[in-house]
């Protein structure tokens, strides 16, 4: 099994790593004409040749073709018959895997160890027909169950998949889940940061004056002015005005809106600042 | 020749379920072996069949330009949309760095944002912010530019289960949480501690050199 | 919290013909608001509905691998695969073999595979069942040249309808084969003395597929 892929059949008497084996059986036996107990039809051969798998394939062919009811077969004779295979496959050009031809001595090799005289007790390991066997076997094994796995019901062929196409509906995205401590740890952060920058003091008034700034600007947004007094709810109390009138005095200081009064004491009106309002 | 009824329904029912596609009256018939094809008043009666049976069921026969089909009804998409639902992201630490900055500096604009983080804010961060209802314009600075104020909204309390701004951590507290990342905080007890008088609005961190 | 039975049994039988794959209980539980997801034994007594009522119909439903699919039965195959030009692809022996060989010994190495084909596997039959997504490379075996091991996928599963390795066609014995010349080798634990491939000596009994 040195050879991953399928390789012209050298000429075989120059096969070079080859020689210490005997593979002169191999051009002693070659034939150009159809052996006569071959059981194909001659121009079938071609087809079936090409549809072997592979050494073992063959051999396991030829063993079943002669053993249907026979157990027991004549490892000269199957040698005899894989050999010839092989020089039709030759003959005829095919891209032979080396794996044939170590087959080929492999088969040589246990025919002509039949040969020698056989001594009394011989132990089943030596035998080198056991592994042969052993691979025989196992080959067959798996042989029948790619053709089990092939019968097998599968999709596109004997079973189709019932879609249908789905009612219109735009795919849905959730939005991330963020804990306030992700917010709070992010804070942090960037406080810290803008700490060590020490040009960058960061002040942070209270919240609820942010807050407060916020809804002021957003109730000056649509333009036009607003009674000073009318920014103050009277039912938050005493710390809600202060809240209002510190978030006024800020956002004053930030340019962010303007205190009018059109006469001296009259009422105040709070707008917001004047590139603010459209068309001032 | 005619079929029997039965495995008409079952072949024209299962090319329906199969196909994906409409099928006129025309592909139905070709299913079968030329000898064999039903009528085109066969496979209309199959057709009126697997309609009626499909009264309950999750797909119903339509018929459109280019032939018959069988579709899911629509009433059934907010269930069938999940199929497809995107797992959800995380949102960036400079998403959250910007939230929390609007959160406590509000109305604030995107400069004053990049001047405190010291790098730039994207537009896809305030995009997503704003698409999320957390945040809100409230306002332009009036300086060049006209820079957009943004604050934080009331689903933005929601979502974080506030009454008010007042309720978020005061920011003393946070300088302790700088370095201190899966810190437990009660929010409440922040909330029983948060400032209500201009006095304590400067708190340890906060000396009053506000760059703008 | 329950739904109301047949509204349950259409979102279900609506989500396994909209999604083209199968779905499994976790899957299906998840097309529901997380307040609503219905149990686990409100789904499978769904599916079992679902199973019922297809009697005598175009479609079954069957459990692969990944979860639940329904699919048009086999006996309808002759008339339904003409909706397509296509005939369906036809996989060589070559390929078959392997990968039989890969479901029944995974994993192995193509090493292992060619000492019982006793020739070479082309590079082209991996590659096609990778990118069939049948097999893939679940490590590699700690020898020289740490030659990859491939599994079996359960899209592998799923396309030849068995929901685990088990319902594979069990292994055949193996078939009595001997040289005549009196000794008779009948190896009957041909498998207990495999070379080189410790893994490949369990017994053909297949683990479940190690999905990660």
């Amino acid at each position: 099994m040195s050879a991953r892929e399928p390789q012209p059949l050298p000429s075989l008497g120059t096969a070079p790593e080859q020689q210490e084996l005997p593979l002169a059986v191999v051009l002693g036996e070659r034939v150009m004409e159809l052996p006569a107990d071959l059981y194909i039809p001659p121009d079938a051969l071609e087809v079936v040749l090409e549809t072997f798998e592979g050494p073992l394939d063959l051999l396991l062919y030829l063993i079943r073709r002669r053993n249907l009811d026979i157990l027991l077969i004549d490892v000269a004779e199957i040698t005899r018959q894989y050999i010839q295979y092989i020089a039709m496959m030759e003959a005829m050009r095919f891209e032979l895997a080396a794996e044939y031809l170590v087959m080929a001595a492999m088969l040589a090799e246990i025919k002509s160890r039949m040969l020698l005289p056989r001594q009394a007790e011989v132990e089943e390991e030596d035998d080198p027909r056991a592994e042969l066997i052993r691979r025989l076997q196992e080959y067959e094994r798996f042989k029948a169950a790619a053709v089990a796995l092939d019968e097998l019901p599968r999709l596109e062929r004997d079973l189709f998949r019932a879609v249908l196409p789905a009612p219109d509906c735009a795919p849905q995205r959730p939005h991330p889940q963020v804990d306030l401590r992700e917010i709070l740890v992010a804070l942090a952060g960037v406080m810290e940061r803008a700490r060590l920058q020490e040009h960058h003091h960061v002040r942070f008034e209270a919240l609820s004056t942010r807050a407060r700034m916020a809804d002021i600007l957003d109730r000056l947004r649509e333009g036009g002015f607003v009674p000073f007094v009318a920014l103050f709810q009277v039912d938050e109390g005493r710390r809600g005005v202060v809240v209002t009138f510190l978030a006024i005095m800020e956002l004053v200081k930030e340019h962010l809106i303007e205190i009018v009064q059109a006469e001296p004491f009259g009422p105040l009106h709070v707008t917001g600042s004047r590139a603010d309002v459209p068309g001032s | 020749m005619s079929q029997d009824p039965e495995q008409l329904r079952r072949i024209v029912e299962g090319a329906l379920l199969a196909a994906g596609r409409p099928l006129d009256i025309a592909e139905l018939q070709q299913l079968f072996d030329p000898l064999q094809q039903p009528q085109s008043e066969e496979i209309h009666a199959t057709l009126a069949d697997i309609s009626a049976d499909s009264a309950g069921r999750a797909w119903e026969l339509r018929r459109t330009a280019s032939g018959y089909r069988l579709q899911i009804r629509a009433e059934l998409a907010p269930w069938i949309s999940r199929l497809w639902e995107e797992k959800p992201r995380r949102y960036s630490r400079s998403l959250l760095e910007t939230l929390a900055l609007i959160a406590y500096r509000q109305p604030v604009t995107r400069g004053d944002i990049e001047a405190v983080r010291g790098v730039a804010v994207s537009s896809d961060t305030v995009r997503t912010l704003v698409e999320r209802e957390w945040i809100r314009v409230v306002g332009h600075r009036d300086v060049p530019g006209r820079p957009a104020l943004y604050a934080t909204t009331r689903q933005f309390l929601d979502y974080f289960n506030l009454s008010s701004l007042d309720e978020l951590p005061p920011l003393g507290e946070l300088q302790e949480l700088a370095f201190a990342d899966g810190l437990e905080l009660a929010v409440k007890d922040a909330n029983a501690s948060a400032p209500d008088a201009p006095e304590s609005m400067e708190s340890p961190a906060m000396e009053p050199s506000r760059e703008v």
